[in-house]
């Protein structure tokens, strides 16, 4: 393709928001297959369709993904991106950088790849955009030497990622980063050979925040809480009072009304055991008001997208976990190893955990993980009366005719 | 013969006339002492309304007794609620009193307005029912026996609203009660295969499941029930009596609390399962009586002014409730149904 | 039987609310059935299990329901009550009832029955407990002789109730007592001969308290509202303020926060257009504040209790309805026909319309009886972006490639 | 060789030494202007990370350009967020400014902290997937023009959270945004009979439909469509390029307000269709931009303080919000899918 004429793209590099049509035609400039790119583009956008294929799999030795496969539906027309694969790798932690990591990321993806990233792709992953089959292997290979490896594509655990924690936000519960790094080692084989019904995520969030949208975006959210009361520093609230209406701003806003400020004295209190941590009062006054002592986090199940059951928000399976790198995050490695134990038994092809726990019921999942039921993970318990009813629990709780227990 | 299709008696007929004169412009209502309404008309009439618990399942002699006491106050006039009470209706200020004297006189329960416990909706049970899993009128006199003082006095933080169903068709609605007992059959139908066999349509009644865990065995000329796919809800039983639905041993009740129907403050909401089973200790259920006084009793020291049982429990989160009501939680009491997916705990906020 | 001993039944005799085993034994006096429906309770209580049978259809010349068959599993052992059918009667609207009537009840009963009720049944009607199969037309064409009709049973209209509305209540928005007799009459060929695929009930309450608890209860719940603002008189409110914290019982109650109480002037004001009719501040105090002028109804859809698909309530599908006994209820009874004639069509065997709608979903409801889709009739729109789409809908708003609208 | 599961690089390299230092430890943060944050450790140590919005898809020129900015600003340290925005994290305040200046000289964009809307999360579009129903970065790229004003500065109510996903695959997850802009299918696949037979597996391309929709045709070798039953998901196109999902005419964007996925005061929320469809008027869909904008200015004229725009519409009511939005309501904004009922209006409270 010689045309290189794109008017309509071109209206995309106007206004004050950063262009990724700029972006294209920069890497268009070393890149054959970013030119021809921008031809398949401006095309889309004058039939305002797609013109790309899935297609046969494609990937490296020893891994079963991380490479997303992708065609154009004219190879003649556009032999450059005939093969147009995006390649995931690993992101480090927190997607904290030094250059000399990013510039090895640029070096290696100008030698085999089109010069065009997404930094980084919605699961969390460096995405290269765009390379031929026959690079894929030298792609990895490099990479592998230069200290990356790949993300999780397929039926497998996708890769994890966390919010910045520790490592800039005081509202931290646990540490994050440690905690998706470790975790994300631990289960290199989950993520790099696809053997589950579908794909698995988890997203790491220090605090209810949750910044990493974990309850929405991931099939585990690790939601960083506390056990204990939060705490208040009273002299930080004086200084808060001089510049913001704390009965207004925070006490009448915490959804359980459990604040309560005294305007004479100036002074905040709580009712600790009435608090959910839902950080409100927290974001509102930082300098004032920090989570409780006793930190750890909340797990919940069963987060995704629309299809095909419907969205699902994940929801809490264990209240209260401690997460501490000292143990080596044990007690969450082993929860989700009888996790998706349990969801690998029992799930269909192409049924992520949470649409397996509605099929099957809650009570099914708890008994099979094992793990005890608590009110914390409803909202509320059922309205319908269809309990089912298995032997031992008959056993324990029916009455003789003479109205002896059994 | 019979004339087809003539309705009901005409209610214009039964209206006492201080009723057809003030037919629609009632202006306010006052409630001057448990179980006594003040209606007060534009007019400035007052109609008294004595509110009087029954058992609901009534004699004619009864009926003829309340006649004799209508005709005598008020003038013949009488109704009955939506709770099935009846209600005295005085139109002569000066007959209250007396009216309150002779029912006193008759034991007659006064009660049930306002801030009070009033009569339980409730069902058929033993006395006429075929898929019943616990008696309707004797649970309901054991609870209202236990319950007397807040029948009537008014000093309940708001209304309770309580409703019995013998079995999971629920004819007592008890699905948005305060306080809900629900009659539950706990174990499968058992197969009495020689009354299928003597006329029951198979398809029939393969159909009648709604789980589809009854399938037709060709060979036995009966059919299965795959038991892990029953849920105990007797349709089966009601399609033919050859599945029989009642276990003596395991059948009993559950409780289930929180719901409303008026769209006061709160809109209308369903009861929720709290004790999954209760045996039926016949003739007065003593456990029953007990954990739903226990329920009461802690609404009654907890709640706000007003606060309906649901609307208290809702404030202060289901999984305290189970704390202070020192009630077991186990996995029964999770949704594992259709709309189950609501009732799950979306969200990091909760309390320990 | 002979049997008269009944320890277990007598212990039901104690306490100070009205006993039924009381009212049984005063029937048994007169009614040898009454009699042995005694043994066979107490064998019940005894036992802990029912002794009645479902079985043969029994009824009347002319109508397809109002008697339910029952039958004792030992015919035998109790002849008296082999046969120990419930007769369902209309009731007057509102339960209103003279003496004279009532004891005109109680006469015919006497003679044929047990001489055992339900005042009333749970759906509403006058319950006669336990007749005979011969006894069944006699008592039907003597209650009809005296004005009394059948209820309904089976799968067609059930019988209709109301609250007392008007007769005696403050807050009645439409005449409940003539909407319920009026429409009870307009359809007695739907309630007194089955033909729908399940059941449908309609229940009338005047106002949002729902005395009815007609959205719990009924396939169709009649609920009395106002289309303006409703009514303060503001010297009642100052009565009122004297006696109650209009603040904290009335005010921050109220669910849209939309009434303010200033302390100085004693007075209310409401912000009409916020104000969602919910009952709560008219409720507190009746003698100052009452509905707006513009009375009518909301009618909601598909009430039931639990089985199969659980327990539905009953939802808004016309916001506002005008329910005047001058123009004879016709757009309700109008409206009615159509739902049941798409409920007809649509619904499966043993399916309540709400199962019906939920199943089928609203749009072909809505399509179906011709109602156009409005915001009230949902708490909130769709959380799932599963459309669809039908040919003339996208002829409207389709894109040609040129940009022109199709 | 490669070495096979090494892992991510490890984030210990990656953090400057103030962070190294202040581990764990930070005590407060403020925001001392739009798109800088001042984070302060118990330590008394600050750390400045200035925020600057990207178009995520970006060119190693781009990346390059960064890291000169870093070297010189920031001792070589700089992330992202998790919405796709880099921040240079500056532990020498002196240098804040001249950053700031050296941004502004680049023309690049600061902003996006506190109550401001930030990048939008988003997806591949016509760029690189194959089931888009419109663009992703042209979409993203017209809006954040169009509230640029917005970006820059911290004058919303609240955070304002976006997300867009190109199909319903939702890989921007964008079903618990503040705004989700959603490209949708409205057709059902054309079947390209021909590429079938070349060698699709019709089994899976069946199985690979969630309503059933798709069915064998033996005589034709190929399969049908029961268009009645599709709902345009494109599961099958992903399985066979066979499968036309796409459709210029008819693809496009639906609207769906106000979710969200922090705790914070109200538990998470999905987002909520109110506008079916806009069509994919590129490149720069005035008709997306405008529906957005009079969105975002009706929340701004009426929220309360703090408020995100779904805890706005929750308080006022959804029949408000469409009322005050000007937006017509159909059926189609109806749920009727697996938990549709949830969303019935069952309760007699509502606005007119
Ligand atoms: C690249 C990425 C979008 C982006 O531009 O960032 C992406 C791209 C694709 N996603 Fe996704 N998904 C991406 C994050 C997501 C997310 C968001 C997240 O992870 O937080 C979701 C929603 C959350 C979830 O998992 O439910 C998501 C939900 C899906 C789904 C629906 C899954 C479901 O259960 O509903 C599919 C369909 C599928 O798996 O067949 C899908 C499928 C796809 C495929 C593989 C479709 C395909 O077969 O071609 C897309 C490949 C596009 C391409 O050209 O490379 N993608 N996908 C994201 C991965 C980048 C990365 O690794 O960092
Ligand atoms: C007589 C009766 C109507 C009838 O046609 O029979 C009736 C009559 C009145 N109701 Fe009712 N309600 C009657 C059943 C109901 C029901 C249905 C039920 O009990 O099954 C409800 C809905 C129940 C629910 O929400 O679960 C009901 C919810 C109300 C409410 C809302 C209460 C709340 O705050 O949630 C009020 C308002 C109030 O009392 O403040 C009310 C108010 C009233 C008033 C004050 C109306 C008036 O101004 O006359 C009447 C006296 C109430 C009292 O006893 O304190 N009525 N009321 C029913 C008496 C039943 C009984 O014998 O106890
Ligand atoms: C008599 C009554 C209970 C009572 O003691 O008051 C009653 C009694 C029966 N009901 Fe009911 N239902 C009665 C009101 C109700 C109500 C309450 C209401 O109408 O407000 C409900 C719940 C509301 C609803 O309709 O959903 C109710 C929901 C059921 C159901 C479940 C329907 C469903 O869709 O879930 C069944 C099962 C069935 O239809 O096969 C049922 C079936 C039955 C049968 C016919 C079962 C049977 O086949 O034997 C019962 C006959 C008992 C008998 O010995 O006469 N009954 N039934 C009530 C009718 C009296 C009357 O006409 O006034
Ligand atoms: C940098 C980042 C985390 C990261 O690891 O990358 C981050 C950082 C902070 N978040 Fe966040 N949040 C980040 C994404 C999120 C997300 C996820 C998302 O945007 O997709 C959410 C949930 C979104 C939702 O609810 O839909 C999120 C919900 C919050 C909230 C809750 C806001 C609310 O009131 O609902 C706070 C508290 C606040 O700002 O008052 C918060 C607070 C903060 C604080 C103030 C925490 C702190 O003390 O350091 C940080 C600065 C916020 C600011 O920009 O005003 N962060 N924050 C993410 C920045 C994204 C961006 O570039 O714009
Ligand atoms: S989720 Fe909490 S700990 Fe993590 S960055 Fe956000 S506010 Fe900080
Ligand atoms: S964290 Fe939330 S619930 Fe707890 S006190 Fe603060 S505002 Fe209230
Ligand atoms: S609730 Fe069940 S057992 Fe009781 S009367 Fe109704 S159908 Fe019969
Ligand atoms: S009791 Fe109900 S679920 Fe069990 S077999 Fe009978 S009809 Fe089916
Ligand atoms: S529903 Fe309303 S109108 Fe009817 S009795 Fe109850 S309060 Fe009065
Ligand atoms: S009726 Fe309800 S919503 Fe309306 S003003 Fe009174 S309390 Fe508020
Ligand atoms: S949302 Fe759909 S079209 Fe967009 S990247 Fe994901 S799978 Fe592809
Ligand atoms: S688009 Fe989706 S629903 Fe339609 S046929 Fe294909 S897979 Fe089935």
């Amino acid at each position: 393709m010689t045309e290189k004429n794109t008017p309509l793209l071109d209206e995309l590099e106007k206004g004050k928001w950063p262009s990724f049509v700029t972006e294209i035609k920069r890497a268009a400039v070393k890149s054959e297959a970013a030119g021809e790119l921008l031809q398949v583009l401006e095309r889309s956008y004058k039939e305002r369709r797609g013109h790309w294929k899935h297609g046969g799999i494609v990937g490296v030795r020893g891994y079963g993904g991380g490479v997303i496969g992708r065609y154009v539906d004219e190879p003649q027309t556009y032999p450059n991106v005939a093969e147009f694969h995006t390649v995931r790798l690993l992101q480090p932690s927190g997607w904290f950088y030094n250059t000399k990591t990013l510039r090895t990321v640029c070096d290696i993806w100008e030698k085999y790849g089109s010069g065009l990233t997404n930094m980084h792709g919605s699961t969390g992953d460096i995405i290269l955009l765009g390379c031929k089959t026959e690079h894929i292997q030298p792609i990895f290979d490099e990479f592998s030497e230069a200290g990356f490896d790949l993300g999780g594509s397929g039926s497998c655990l996708r890769t994890p990622n966390c919010c910045v924690g520790p490592g800039r936000c005081e509202h931290a519960c646990y540490d994050t980063l440690e905690a998706c790094y470790n975790i994300t080692n631990e289960f290199m084989d989950e993520l790099h050979r696809p053997m589950w019904p579908y794909k698995s995520k988890i997203k790491f969030s220090g605090c209810a925040n949750d910044c990493t949208s974990s309850i929405a975006r991931s099939d585990c959210s690790v939601i960083g809480t506390w056990r204990d009361t939060l705490r208040i520093d009273q002299d930080a609230v004086k200084e808060y009072a001089a510049k913001i209406d704390i009965k207004a701003a925070v006490c009448d806003k915490c959804p359980t009304s459990c604040l309560t400020f005294n305007a004479e004295t100036q002074e905040l209190s709580v009712k600790g055991e009435d608090c959910t941590r839902c950080m409100h009062c927290i974001n509102v006054m930082p300098k004032a008001i920090q989570p409780g002592k006793e930190k750890g986090a909340t797990i919940l199940i069963g987060g995704k997208s629309t299809i095909v059951q419907s969205a699902f928000m994940s929801w809490v399976i264990i209240p209260f976990m401690k997460m501490e790198a000292e143990d080596d995050f044990a007690e969450f490695k082993d929860l989700m190893r009888r996790i998706w134990e349990w969801w690998d038994e029992h799930g269909k092809s192409r049924e992520r955990i949470g649409e397996t726990i509605y099929r099957l019921g809650m009570t099914k999942f708890l008994n099979g993980i094992d793990v005890p039921p608590v009110p914390q993970m409803v909202f509320r318990p059922r309205a319908n009366p269809y309990v089912f009813w298995n032997q031992d629990d008959l056993d324990r709780s029916g009455t003789a005719l003479d109205g002896s227990k059994l | 013969m019979a004339i087809l299709d003539q309705g009901p008696p005409h209610y214009k007929k039964m209206l006492p006339p201080i009723v057809e004169e003030n037919y629609g412009k009632w202006k306010y209502h006052e409630i001057p002492r448990p179980g006594v309404l003040k209606h007060v008309g534009e007019s400035g009439a007052a109609l008294y309304s004595v509110r009087v618990g029954t058992p609901r399942l009534v004699s004619i002699d009864f009926i003829r007794d309340v006649c004799v006491i209508a005709d005598e106050y008020c003038d013949g006039y009488l109704r009955w609620t939506t709770r099935n009470n009846i209600e005295f209706l005085v139109s002569d200020e000066a007959k209250l009193n007396p009216l309150l004297e002779k029912l006193e006189a008759e034991g007659l329960s006064v009660g049930g307005t306002g801030r009070s416990v009033s009569n339980i909706v409730h069902t058929q049970g033993w006395v006429h029912c075929h898929t019943p899993a616990t008696d309707a009128s004797g649970v309901v006199k054991a609870v209202m026996d236990d319950l007397y003082e807040y029948f009537n006095t008014m000093k309940l933080p708001a209304k309770l609203k309580m409703g019995l169903a013998c079995c999971l068709n629920m004819c007592g609605a008890a699905h948005c009660s305060d306080i809900a007992i629900v009659g539950v059959h706990r174990t499968p139908p058992r197969i009495n295969h020689e009354v299928i066999r003597k006329g029951t349509e198979i398809p029939s009644l393969v159909a009648s499941c709604p789980t589809g865990a009854i399938r037709p065995d060709p060979k036995n000329k009966s059919v299965i029930v795959n038991e892990d796919k029953c849920m105990y809800c007797g349709n089966c039983y009601t399609m033919s009596p050859a599945m029989e639905i009642y276990d003596p041993k395991n059948d009993g009740i559950a409780i289930l609390i929180g719901g409303k129907t008026s769209n006061a403050r709160t809109s209308p909401s369903f009861s929720r399962m709290v004790i999954p089973f209760l045996p039926n200790t016949a003739p007065r259920w003593p456990e029953t009586t007990e954990a739903i006084r226990k329920i009461v009793e802690l609404w009654i020291a907890n709640a706000n002014d007003g606060e309906r049982v649901g609307e208290w429990v809702e404030r202060i989160g289901w999984e305290r409730f189970f704390t202070m009501a020192e009630l077991p939680f186990s996995d029964m009491l999770i949704d594992d149904y259709i709309f189950s997916r609501e009732t799950f705990r979306t969200s990091a906020q909760f309390k320990y």
